[in-house]
Formats: C-alpha cells, structure tokens, sequence
C-alpha cells in the first residue's frame, strides 16, 4: 500500500463503472443515527431488495419505535408508523385489505420482543402473510441503552449496569427460534450487519421473505443483528467485533426455518 | 300485515348492529370477546365473511385494535370494540388514532354507564377527543351505527358507540337499510402502497414528520391542527334530544338507555300534571353544552340520573344554565354478577328518585 | 289487558328452554306483522341458575322498556321458583303455571290463574323436553296474541341443524297446550 | 499494481465509524489525520482498490460510490 | 354386576375406612360451573397439593379470568384475582415481596395463551420462581365458547363455526413448548384430567412444580388439559374422549422440561 | 457554608424523586423505558437494589404496572411508572388497583401537560379514582413523592404524580429527608399467604365477592362503597395555592410547572402594579374547586393557562365563581422532537398571553 | 364376591355428567332413572366396589366419598 | 449581574461535553454552598445536534425558572452556532467565546465579549478534550461564583470511572483558562 491518495472526490477518468452508488434511490436524505449505527445498512438492503423485487410501488411499511423510527421520514416507501410494539398487528389489518401488496414491519429488540412478543407470535401463528424485520441489538437504543428481552448475559446497560445477571435479570429470549417453532411459519432467519459477508447474506434472507410473502407462503421473519455502539458503551469501530462475541454467540446466524425451494435463480 | 309486508325483522341488537355496520360497508372486523360486546363479534364473525369482509378473532384486544388502525389507515370502514377492560387496553391505540387520524368505529358494549369519563375523556395520551353517541335503544343504535363509520370517515378518527347490555342483548324487530349522509372528501390519505419512490410516498404518524423531501407539519403544529379540528368538531357535531323543556321546573338529563328509562318516566309524570321535562346528550363527546343551557333556562331543579357515581355531571356542571339547581340522583347499581345493570335501572324507582328530588325546595 | 302492547314474563330455570320459548313468542309474532321485544335477563356467564324471558308485543312501534315495570301475563314453568309469584303482575293479569311441578297455592289471590301440568303433558307426549312448547301454546291460546302456524314456523326456524328432529313433537306440545285451555280463552 | 476500482468518498456525511477501514478485503482505506466539518475523521483510499464494494456495503452513512475498471 | 343396589346415603356398617372425601377441606363450598366441567378437577387437585406439601398457610394465588374465576370463592388460600392474562407479572410482584410464600397462578388457555402470552414467556425468561397453573380446554368457556389460540384445527366454537382452519384462523400454540426451550425455565409438563389416571399424574405434576420453587429452582408450568362439554359442543359424558382424540393429539401429555431430580420420596 | 452544612445535594430532578421515593419506604419499583420517565427507571434501578429493594425491566408497561400491583397486594410500597402511551397501557391496571383497593404510586413524568384528562379521568374502567399531585418544581416533587406513598396506603389505592421534562431533568440542589405523615391503619388487607385454611382466607378482587364461608360485599356493594370513598377524598384532599388573589380583577389559573412560571409572571406583573392574582390545583384530583370558587370570587377574568388545548378548563368551568369570566389562553406547545414542551412555555410569551387577555374587557 | 370398598354418594350435588361412570373400573356404577332436585340423574352404586376411588378422582362435583373395608 | 441570582447558558453541540460543564459549574456551586440549579435542553434521544446547559446560582433557595428569560452570561463553545448570539443575554452581559473557533465578530455591541482560544489552548495542553473546562476555568476567574477548588473537587466526582485518567489534565485546563482571564476579572 503507497502513501499517496488516491482522489476521491470525484467520479474517476478514464470514467469507471458505477457498481454501488451511495445509497439506494428510495433513501431521501441523511439519518441522524449514531457512528457505527448497524440498523441503516439493514434499511439500505431492505430498500434495495424492495427495488429488486420490483415492490417500490406495491408495498406498505409498519415501523415501530426505536432509532430506525426515525427512518420514516427518509424511506421512500408507504408507511405507518405505529404504537410501540404493534406493528404486527397493524400489519395483519393492512395486509388482510390490500392482500396484493408487500407488507412488512421494521422493528427493534425492544419493540418487538418486549413491548410487542405476543403481537408477533399470534401473527406468526395466525400464518399471516407478512414480513417482519427484526433489527436486534440488545438494547433499547432509542431511550438511551436500557436493558431488553434480548440483552445477552452479562452486557452492560442503563439498567443492568453491572452486567446483565440471570438470577436478578432473567436470561435472554431468542424470537426467531421461537416463531420458527410455529405452524403457520413460512421462513425465518436471522442475519447480521456486521461484515461485508453478513450484509449480503442479510440480504438475500430478506429477500427469500419477501419471496415467501410474494407466493402467499405465510408468515416471515428476518431477525438482522445490528451494531449499537452508543449502547454497548464500546467504540464506534469495535461494534462488529462486540457483535459477533457477545451476540451471535447467544443469536447464531443462519437459516431458522427454509421455505421450500422452488427458486432456479440463485 | 306479515313481517314481510312491514319489514321488520326480529334481531337481537348486537346481532342488528353489526349488519348495520355492513350495511355501513364495514369490511373488517377484529374483536375479543368480553360480554356483552361478545354477541357483535360473534355475529361479525359469522356474518362479514360472508359479506365479503374479514372478522378476525383478534387474540387480544390490543392486537384488535391496532389491527383495525392498520385496516383503517387502508381506507377500509374498520371497527373493533369491547368494554370496560377491553376498551381500557385500547386507549393507547384510539389516541393513535385520532392523532394519526385513521377513521375507525369503536363498539363500546359497556356492562353499564360506568365508563363515560372513559368514553368522553378518553385516558389516552394527547389532545384527542372521539365523537361518542350513545343511542337509548336498538333501532337508534342501528342508525347510530351507520352514523360512526360516516363521521369516522368525514373527520377521520375514531368514533364510538356506547352502548350497554341493554343495547346489546334485547331482541326487537328491525328495520334494516343504508342510510346515506352525504359525500365524503376523497380518501387520498389512505394507504395502497402505490406511491413508493415518488419522493412524496405516503406515510400515516401521530408524529406527522412527513418526508426528508416532502417534509411535515410535525407534532406542535399537526397537534395543534388536530386540536382544531375538534373544535371544529365540537361546534357542529352536537346531538341531543329533550322533551317538555319549555316550560318544565325540573329537567331531568340522563344518556343512552337511562334515557330511555327517564323519558318513560317523565311521560308518565307529565301526563299526571307534574312540570317535569327531560334532556339527553346524543352525543357524549360533543357534549351539547348550549342545548342544555337553553333546555334548563327555566328551570329550578336540573336533575342527574346515570348509572354511575356521576361522571356525566362533570359535564352537566359545566353547562347547565343555572350550576346551583343541579342535583345528582344516579349511582352505581350493578348486577351481582357484574355484568349489567342492577336494580336501579327500573322505571318505578327512577320515578321514586325524580319525584323525591323535585319535592324538595328549589334554589 | 292494558293498552296496546302485551307484556309477558316466563320463569324458569338454564336449560328448561326458557329463552327459545321467548324467541319463538316473539318471532312468530314479527311474522305475523307485529312489533314485538324480547328481553331476556342474563347475567353471569356460562351459569346455572334463574333464567327469565320477557316478551312485549304491539301492533304499533313499541315504547316499552327492556326492564318492563309492569307485565299483563307470566307464564311459571319450574318449581324452583314456585315462590316467586311475579310482583310486577298487573292485578287480573293472566298467571299460568305448570301444575306438573309449580304449586298453584302460591299464587296471589289477585291474578287469573290457569294451570297446565305441561311436564305431565310432554312425558305423555314422549318429548319432555317439550312442556315449554305445551306452555306457549296454552298462552297462545288463552290470549289469541299469536296463531298456531306462526309459532310453529317461528319454532322451526329457530332450532339449531342438529336438533331439527325435535320439530314435529314441539309443534304437537303447542297443540297440545292450547287443546288444554280451549274454552278458557278470552284475552288477557 | 493497476487498480481494478476506485471511489468516490462523500467525506462530509462521514462519521468517522471506521467500518470500513476494517471491511476493506485488500486494506487500501485508512482514517484521515483531518476532521470534516462535523468533527469527524474520514476514510481515504491508497491504491489497490478492487472494487469489491465491501466498504459501500458496511458503510451506514452512505459515503461511498464505487467504480469499476474494466478488465477487458 | 348384580341389579341390587348398595346404599350410599349414608357412611357404611360395619365402618370402613375413608380413603377419599368428598372434597379437600381447602374447597368451601361447591362451584357452578358446568357439567362434565373439568376445571373443578384441577382446582382439587392443586388444592390437595398444596395440603400434602403443607403449604396451606403459606400460598398465594393469582387467578386469571375464566370460569376457573369463581373457584376465587371457593379456594380457601389467599387469592389475588388480577386482570385478564395479567397473572404471571401480578405474581412476580407477589413473589419478589414475599419470597418465602409459594406463588401460583391459575389461568385458561385464553387467558394465558391469548391476552397474557407475552407475560407468561417473559416470566419465564426471567426466571421468576413461580408457578403457573394453565387450565387448557381450547375455548373462552366463560364467555360462551369462542376460539382461542389453543383451539385445535377443526374445533367448532362460536366464531369458527365451520370448524377452525388454518387459512382462515391460523394455527394453534403449543405455549407449554415454547415455555420449555426458553431458558430459565425449571419444569414444564403437560397433564390432563381426562381419566382418573391422567388426574393422578397431572396431581404429580402439580408437586413436581411446587417442589422445583420451593428448591428456588426457577420458573414452572403446568399445563393441564380441561374438558369444556359446553363450549366443544359435546355432551358431558363425551368430553374425555373429545379431549383425548381432539386435544390430546396436538398437545401431547408429559413432561417437557424436567427439573433435576433430587427428590428420594417418589 | 458548603453543602455539607446547607445539606443541599445536586440532583437531577429524577433521581431527587426516586431517592425521595426510597426515603418513603418503597421497596418495590418496576418500569419500562420511555422518555422522560427513563431517568427515574435508571436510578431506581441502581439505587433500589441497594437499598434492599426490588427494581424489574419490566418487559412492558402493562407488565410493569402489574408487577406493581402484584408488590402493593402484598402491603409493599409499590411503584411504576411511564408518560403518555405508557400510561394509557396501565390504564386497565391503575383502575383495577382503584377498585381492588391495592396502594401504589405511579409516576407519571409526562412530557408535557396534554396528558390531564389521562391523570384526572382516568380512562380505566369503572368509577374510579386517583389522587393526582402536580408539583411545580422539584423540591416540591420530592415532598410529593413521599406523600404519594402516604396517601395510596392511607386510602388505599393508586395515586399519581403528573411530572414532566422540566421535572425529570433538571438538576437542583435538595434536601432529601423522610417526612412524617402521622398513622395509618394496619395492613390487615395485605396479602401473606398466612390465612389459607382458616375459612376467611385473604383475598384481592374488585368484584369483591369474599369466601363462600365468609361472602363479600359483592359488586354493586363495593362499588358503590369505593365511590363513597372517592367521595370522602374528594372533600379531604384537596389541596392548591394561590397568590395576590383578593384584590386581583384577574385570576390566572394553571398546574405544574407551567404554574411556577405564572407564578414568576405575576409576581411581576403586581411588581408593575397590575391587579393579577394566580391560582394553583396541586391536586388535579380532587380538583380544588370550592378553593377555586373563592379565589375566583372577586375576579373579572378568569384565565386558564396549560399547554393543552383546554383540558383543565373542564374542571375550571364547573367551580370558578362566574363561568362566563373564564378565558383560555394556554394551547399545545410542543418541542419538534415530541418529547418536551415547545415554546409556549416561556416566561415572556406568557406575560404577553396574560397583559392581552387582562385588557380585553371584562364581563 | 365381597365388596372391598363403598362409597357414600351426594346426589343432590351430582350434575349427571357420567364420568364417573366411565371412570370405574369394575364398572359397578350406572346412572340413575330418577332425577335429583336439579334435575340431574346421578349415580348409583351396585355390588363390587373396590374402593379404588377412580369415581371420586374424576368427578367435578364432588359427589363421592370412598370407603375401604380393610382385608386383614 | 442583576440581583441576587446569576444566570449562565452554555452553547454548543453534542459530545463537546457542554453538559458535563454545566453539570461541573452547577455541583461545584453547591459543593460550595450555594443554591444552583442545571437546566439542559434535551429533546431528541440520541441524536446529534445542539447542546445547550443553563445554570443558575444563588444565595438562597432560587426562584429561577428551569427555562431561563435572560441570561447574565453566555460560554459559546462551538462555531457551529458562532450565530446564535443569545437573544436573552442581558444587555451588558458577558460573551465568553471560543475563539478557536468562534467568531467574535458575530456577537453583539451590547455584550461584554471575552475571547479565549480554548480548543487552542486544550491542544496545545495535550488534551483537546479539554477546551471545555478551559472557558469553565475562564469563567469561573473572570465572574468568582466558584473557585478552582471547587470545580476541580466537582468535575472529579463527576468523572465516570474510564475516564478518570482525564482529572489531572482537566484540572489543569480549567486552571489555564482562568490564568488567560487573569486580571480581565471583575463581576459581570
Ligand atoms: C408504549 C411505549 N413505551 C415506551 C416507548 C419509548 N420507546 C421509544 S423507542 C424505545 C426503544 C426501542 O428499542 P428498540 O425497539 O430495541 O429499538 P432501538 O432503539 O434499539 O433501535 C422505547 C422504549 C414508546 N414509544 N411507547
Ligand atoms: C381484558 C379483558 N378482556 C376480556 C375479558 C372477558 N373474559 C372473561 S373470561 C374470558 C375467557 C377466558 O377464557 P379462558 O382463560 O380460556 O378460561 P375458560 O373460561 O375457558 O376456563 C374472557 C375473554 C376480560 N375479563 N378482560
Ligand atoms: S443508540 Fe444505538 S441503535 Fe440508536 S442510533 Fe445510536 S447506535 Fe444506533
Ligand atoms: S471497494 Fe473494496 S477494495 Fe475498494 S476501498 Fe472499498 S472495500 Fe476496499
Ligand atoms: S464506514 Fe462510512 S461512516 Fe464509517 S468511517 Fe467509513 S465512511 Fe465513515
Ligand atoms: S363453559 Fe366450559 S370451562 Fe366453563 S364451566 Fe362450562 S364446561 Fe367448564
Ligand atoms: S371406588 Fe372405584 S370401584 Fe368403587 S365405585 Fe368408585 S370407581 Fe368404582
Ligand atoms: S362424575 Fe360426579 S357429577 Fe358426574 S355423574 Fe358422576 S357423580 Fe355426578
Ligand atoms: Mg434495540
Ligand atoms: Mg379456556
């Protein structure tokens, strides 16, 4: 590697090909998250992926509360904001009037494993035909890192300042498992944001949902690790590390629950 | 004359309500059982299928309600509805709602009048109101039915019927057919998730932050728009009824089947000579606050009857014209298995009370 | 009877058919053109106990209550409430007992009393289940308010598919009711 | 070595999270000794950039376009 | 079998000896529920553990809406009847104040599976050393037999009248399984009181569960299936066997979690 | 003097009300995270523990606050708390523990005053309840706290204390130190687990239907007993201040913090000679009306200033001396980000709200 | 064949639900013809109880209280 | 300074640390026996953008308002706002800016405007983290509401524990602002 820079403040001559542009079209502005925030890689690929699926113009989004609410304002797709937690209920209700449309919510840890459990499961058992995004990073990152449902043991929050202990905190709760348990379940997976690998890999499990969802397949649900540096109390750079030992230790990536194969296209 | 001739059916009134609600073009449906408000949903279970719409068991009422705000903000007539408890969980939701601004019918099937300040104050979060009509019988409630899905849609937010064991379980014949009440402005708000990447796609938040590139009023001034809006609505949404006001000593103010009660009562007393007159608010929310001004102008006693430990006088203290003739004679009366009413609902003994009340010295 | 609109109570007892006796009252008469309220006094849920029926019937829209304060005729079909001799009765009103178990002694002095032993009746009949039927179609009987065929189709379309079969002996047991009272009749 | 790729970096939207320095296959992004406007230190690219789009696909604040020379 | 009748009205002479009683003293009165009911079975044999297990004045319970309800009555230990799926977090509070009293709740499937899944997962993901009694009998027998998110595929209740289906309505929630793979979770089984000998284990069951909190051991359930003639649609003398074809299928009996065993007694 | 001898220490509002909470006796505290209210959940979580209680994460509110009314069944002074969305999710529970007698605290650290229809009417279920205290800073929060405790036990039921941003999160320097109340009634009520066996065993039910061998009073009874006791709270605790109000031709009437910034105001605007007085419900219920009526007697103007849109101008309308002197000058403020108040609350802005509205002619 | 056990039977709080009748294993119980102030037919007992307490076990309603005769 | 009170508001952006000197300013008064209060102007969570703390210290128990209507001082720490001239800012109130960054020129006649180049000085201190505590220390000496014991005993307790390695440099930060004011002191 030379000490000299490369320019990069404009486009290259002799031109290039463009391979990945900044953002995807369908992100209208700048978030104001934190440095090293997981949870607007996991909005650029679900965006893309709505692109891919040609679902720009055909589908309904239902954000909880949490940092990525602030998402609304900058995701060019249809949404209801919704009451903390309850987004898979609004969801059923927009799903079961406009059936054609690809429906999903856009949840945290603690809108959808503690303030909303039982919205999520009932969906899933109900085989409800929508899609429900997970961004799980253990903490309520909105309110300033409190402890949630999915703190693992151990991690240091507002509220479990000393670490997270099962006997005086309780033990950590895996959703996707769970949902993954149901009939009524097409697919389930979960996902990271934390490597380049991860992301792209996050991608297509958000994809193959949408996919489920498309083929009236019933209930998904993408459960995406997501860095949150601010409250994990560690740096902006070690966010990935933290990540992979601390969370997918407890949350291990991979497919929960396959849909049947029936793609010839990857 | 046969029923077919007169056009009556027989129906129980939850039964009536809910195909008034279709007739309305109610297409979704999702509810938790809770008597008396069970019968409704066990009706629209049966019923709006067929109708071409969907009932869901809803597993809770919380998951009801936020189910109907999702099917609401579609630009579907949506309902839900409960009681006591059920309605307690889902105020955080109605306030959403109105806030949001997602049309929406509540069916309140309450076990009594127990729950006005729940129904007329709300007990959400924010400055919202909902229009609440509380019909005094079964063919009232049919039309009243029809009305909330219309007001929903025309001021779009939740509405709710208030209505009783009463309301929900007597069977009367019924005259069923779609009223109309005139145009409504174009749904444009609702969600069809048509305008994604248009840089203005559409978006349903209490917050009202809109788009980076299109952006929102945001909370203080779409909450002050809201607020507006119920003034606006307290203005021209008032309902009431009242009888023998004109030249009464004493009005009698009572809501829903009370009234009912209450008018028979007067009816009788009137036609024994006593000066007695009666009012009743159609609407809990608007409370028609000048109607009662006019209605008790001339009288020396303004008399209270609701089943409850007088949360409805809150509102009459606020109106009537003269708040030193006010007396309360409601109370709590419950059933003892705490489902309906008790005994004080009862034409000979709200006679009792009136008569008793009116006997005493005026102001 | 006073006015317009006829009340009627029924007492009985969860499970006696004391509500499908009121629908069937009130039904046949919205078939036959009338206006007609049926309030029943529920209560606990999924309980034993006391179960009543109210029916009004007019030939104009109704101004009755759901809680009637008054009633012009009651019909008593289980002696477990025998006791009961309905306060609200209007003096001449029309009481009628089901001899087989409600004691008639109980009754006031001050009410038109006419006994059915309807349980009697119904065993004789081989449908016990049925006595409700004989009692309604005594009533009917005894007051002209509804005809016979009207029951019987209301009766009919009001039995749930798994108990069609019980249609031929109820529309005997209110045959049978107003056999038993014929002569008696005159209004209420 | 010719590089097969290359960047645009938007360095005023960057905040400094050093994702990408850690994402980049062949480690041609290092930090900036400078600050941008916002206060933040920012990637800069050396060369050997293989257009791999690995510092695009982890960047959460969307600093980066990425170009590829085609190797016809 | 001899036509001949032996007299019962009376105890016998020359005296036996009394190996059962009508009813534990803990019973005050009788209930009102409905023939062929198989909650009062339940309640007995609760009632009869917490005798042998001396913990009479030593209990509280926390009883959930349903026709159970009414035993709030008849129970003779402390009761705190609390709202509507709302019994597992009343009790937490009752047990972190008192932790030397065995705490137990008593609720339906509607009440524990419907309106209050999320507390019963979240206590037992906390740890909470409770336990918590469900009476499943696949309705809302108190309000008349509705579908709850127990009922069984093809059940018939008052708003699923054709019979429940999956497209339709979705699909029952085994929540004794998911209660069982969530960590801090002591013991979970699944009894019945179908027949005298599903009584017998399900009473064992019930110890089994008083003994894992009385050890501090964790978080109990015991599911016990109920028969409910009335909301099934069925005679009385039909229940058992309804419940076995029915219920007993999708929800099989047994142990799903067993606590270590350091009993010698049994 | 240093802090040591003023024995003022620096805290930030929050942690001054869970310490003051702690000194109160609670032992029990569970909660969900929601803004401002968060801060009290993290230093009780911390500082509880340590003081030999319980603090939970509660999963939810509506866990939470059952958590709570689970602690406060068992004679433990119990606490929860939340704001806005929250607190309607424990509307359910806050009634349940008004009708089921059980005492508790809720810390209602609202973010801003559109939430007093939610505090003073609840929105439960039922005829009930809550003594809801609205300090107008912190030192006075701290003195309410412990008082919360003392009235929930002495009268046996949740009560409420309506905060806000400024209350949450501003640091002053406190006093901290137990205050004294005077006696309460034994804890007889409270759940142990001891009387099972006995045939009178304890129990918690708002139905209130006793042991078959020892029958309670049934619904209707109780209800009506628990009504009669809101009742006597009604006429015992009210409380409310009040400045320069007998000779004032304008009364201004507000809660909270927005009432120690009126306050502020017209102490200079009497500086400057103006005949304004001020008037303060601590208690929001029971509202202060009688007290009201009086301050209110002499006045041409009666002014309503809270950062709603007219919510306690329902209570004001039912007691000011002469209704048609009332005028609204408050409104919804709100800080863009939804969590605060925006600018209405403001010294100078109020003083113009007020010199406008008391030179408008009077009656 | 002596009987091993008996019972004593409560029959006004029977509710003629049958399973006790079901639930004996020598089968020595069979519902009754008449009816009990409720209106319920409930069981009678014929010749060889064991006294196994099967009928008590099962039933909701309390009806049974089970004697054993001792085979010493 | 106007009465008994006095009124500071700090300007600046989040992680500049504006609350910790606030927080410093506000305990080191009431360490010293004063009355103080901290206002901060929060809002969103967890999210950049301005920072402001206004404290408030006094004799005796305040009647300050937790949002203040003027303000006798104003620290600028930031040139992200080197615009905002605080509105409130009596007329002959102190300016203390940043002039690291800040531009004086910005600010009003009617002010007293004091510079020190604070982000400057912190580097050149080795800890630009510090810049902070160099106005503190500026306005502390320039104003004698608090003396550097005080603040130093304040800000040290208020230190999380990672980061207590940091007391000494700050101390001496806030000791080299005050040194920069020396002599330009006296009440505001
Ligand atoms: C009913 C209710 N309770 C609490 C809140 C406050 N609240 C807002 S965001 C949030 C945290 C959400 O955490 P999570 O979903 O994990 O998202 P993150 O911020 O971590 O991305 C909470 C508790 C709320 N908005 N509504
Ligand atoms: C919040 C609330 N919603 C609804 C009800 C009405 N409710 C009372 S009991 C009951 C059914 C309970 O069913 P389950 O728990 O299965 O008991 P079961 O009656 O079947 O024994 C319902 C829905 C209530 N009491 N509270
Ligand atoms: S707090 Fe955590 S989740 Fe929220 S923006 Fe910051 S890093 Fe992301
Ligand atoms: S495109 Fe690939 S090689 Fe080029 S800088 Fe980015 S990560 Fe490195
Ligand atoms: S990943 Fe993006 S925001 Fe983070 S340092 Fe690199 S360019 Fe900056
Ligand atoms: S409805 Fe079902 S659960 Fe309820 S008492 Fe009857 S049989 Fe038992
Ligand atoms: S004790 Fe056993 S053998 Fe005797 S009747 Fe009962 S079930 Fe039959
Ligand atoms: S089990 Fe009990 S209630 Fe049922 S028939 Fe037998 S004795 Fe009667
Ligand atoms: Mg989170
Ligand atoms: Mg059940």
């Amino acid at each position: 590697m030379t000490r000299e820079l490369i320019p990069t403040d404009r486009p290259p001559e002799p031109a290039g090909r463009k391979v990945a542009d900044f953002r995807p079209s369908l992100v209208l502005g700048e978030h104001s998250l934190c440095p090293g925030c997981g949870e607007p890689v996991a909005l650029r690929i679900l965006l893309e992926t709505l692109q891919e699926l040609d679902l720009v113009r055909k589908s309904i989004g239902v954000v909880g509360h949490g940092c990525y609410g602030s998402f609304v304002r900058i995701m060019d797709v249809e949404v209801l904001q919704c009451l903390h937690g309850r987004a898979p209920s609004c969801a059923t209700g927009i799903k079961r009037m406009r059936p054609d449309v690809g429906v999903f919510t856009l949840q945290g840890d603690g809108d959808m494993v503690n303030e909303g459990l039982q919205e999520v499961i009932h969906t899933a058992a109900r085989g409800e035909n929508v899609t429900c995004i997970l961004l799980n990073n253990g903490v309520f990152g909105d309110t300033g890192g409190q402890q949630t449902a999915t703190t693992v043991l151990g991690q240091r929050t507002k509220t479990s300042i000393e670490g997270r202990d099962a006997r005086q905190h309780g033990h950590p709760i895996a959703v996707a498992d769970i949902v993954a348990s149901l009939d009524g379940v097409a697919y389930v997976a979960r996902g990271a944001v934390g490597t380049a690998g991860s992301v792209m890999r996050t991608k297509k499990m958000i994809r193959t949902a949408f996919e489920a969802q498309l083929a009236g397949e019933g209930f998904s649900l993408v459960e995406i690790l997501t860095m949150c540096p601010t409250g994990w109390f560690v740096g902006a750079p070690q966010g990935p590390d933290y990540m992979a030992e601390a969370m997918e230790r407890v949350y291990p990536l991979g497919d929960l629950r396959s849909r049947p194969l029936r793609r010839g296209d990857d | 004359m046969t029923a077919e001739t007169t056009g009556l059916r027989l129906m129980e009134g939850a039964a009536a309500i809910g195909e008034s609600a279709i007739l309305a073009g109610c297409r979704f449906f999702a509810g938790y059982p809770m008597s008396p408000f069970t019968a409704l949903l066990e009706h629209m279970s049966k019923a709006l299928p067929a109708a071409g719409g969907v009932c869901i068991n809803a597993e809770s009422e919380i998951e009801g309600v936020n189910m109907a705000l999702g099917a609401g903000a579609t630009g579907a007539r949506a309902a839900t509805g409960s009681c006591g408890q059920g309605i307690a969980l889902m105020q955080e939701a109605i306030a959403e709602a109105a806030l949001n601004e997602t049309p929406m019918v509540v069916f309140n099937m309450a076990r009594n009048q127990q729950d006005y300040f729940q129904a007329t104050r709300g007990g959400g979060w924010g400055d919202y109101r909902t229009i609440t009509l509380a019909p005094k019988d079964i063919p009232e409630a049919v039309e009243h039915t029809q009305l909330l899905f219309h007001l929903a849609e025309l001021h779009r937010g939740p509405t709710i019927l208030y209505g009783d064991p009463l309301l929900a379980q007597t069977r009367v014949g019924v005259h069923l057919r779609r009223i109309e009440f005139g145009e409504l402005p174009p749904r444009d708000w609702a969600l069809d998730g048509t305008t994604g990447g248009s840089g203005h796609s559409r978006q349903v938040w209490t917050w009202a932050m809109g788009k980076a590139t299109d952006p929102g009023p945001g909370p203080d001034r779409h909450w002050r728009d809201v607020a507006a809006k119920f003034d606006r609505i307290a203005e021209t949404e008032q309902r009431s009824e009242s009888g023998y006001v004109e030249d009464a000593d004493t009005v009698v103010v009572s809501f829903g089947s009370a009234a009912k009660f209450v008018e028979y009562v007067v009816e009788e007393l009137r036609a024994e000579g006593h000066r007695i007159g009666w009012f009743r608010p159609i609407t809990l929310w608007p409370f028609p606050g000048p109607a009662l001004a006019a209605a008790t102008r001339g009288a020396r006693r303004v008399l209270v009857f609701e089943l409850n430990a007088g949360q409805m006088l809150d509102d009459v203290r606020q109106y009537a014209h003269d708040r030193s003739a006010i007396r309360f004679i409601g109370g709590v009366s419950i059933h003892e298995s705490g489902l309906a009413y008790g005994p004080l609902l009862d034409a000979p003994r709200i006679r009792e009370r009136i008569l008793a009340a009116a006997a005493e010295g005026g102001r | 009877m006073s006015g317009p609109e006829t009340a009627v109570v029924i007492f009985g007892i969860g499970g006696q058919g004391v509500q499908l006796i009121g629908k069937t009252l009130a039904l046949a008469a919205t078939d036959a053109g009338k206006h007609a309220m049926l309030a029943a006094d529920y209560g606990g849920e999924m309980r034993g106990g006391p179960s009543n029926a109210s029916v009004v019937i007019g030939a104009a829209p109704l101004r009755a209550l759901p809680i009637l304060p008054a009633v012009d005729a009651a019909i008593v079909a289980n002696h477990k409430f025998s006791g009961v001799v309905p306060e609200r009765l209007r003096p001449g009103g029309l009481l009628l007992l089901n001899s087989s178990i409600v004691d008639a002694t109980a009754a006031g002095e001050t009410h038109r009393v006419v006994e059915v032993p309807a349980t009697g009746m119904a065993t004789e009949l081989g449908a016990p289940q049925a006595a409700g039927f004989i009692l309604l179609g005594a009533f009917a009987g005894l007051t002209g308010l509804v005809d016979h065929d009207h029951l019987v189709a209301a009766m009919t379309s009001l039995l749930p598919p798994y108990r069609r079969q019980h249609a031929a002996t109820n529309a005997a047991a209110l045959k049978a009711g107003a056999a038993a009272v014929a002569g008696a009749g005159a209004a209420i | 070595m010719a590089a097969r790729g290359t960047l645009v970096i938007d360095t005023e939207r960057c905040k400094g999270c050093e994702l990408c320095i850690a994402a980049c296959p062949p480690g041609v992004l290092t930090m900036s000794g400078e600050v941008n406007e916002t206060g933040y230190r920012y990637p800069e690219l050396h060369d050997g950039c293989t257009g791999c789009t690995a510092c695009q696909i982890v960047c959460p604040d969307a600093v980066f376009a990425v170009y590829r020379f085609d190797q016809t």
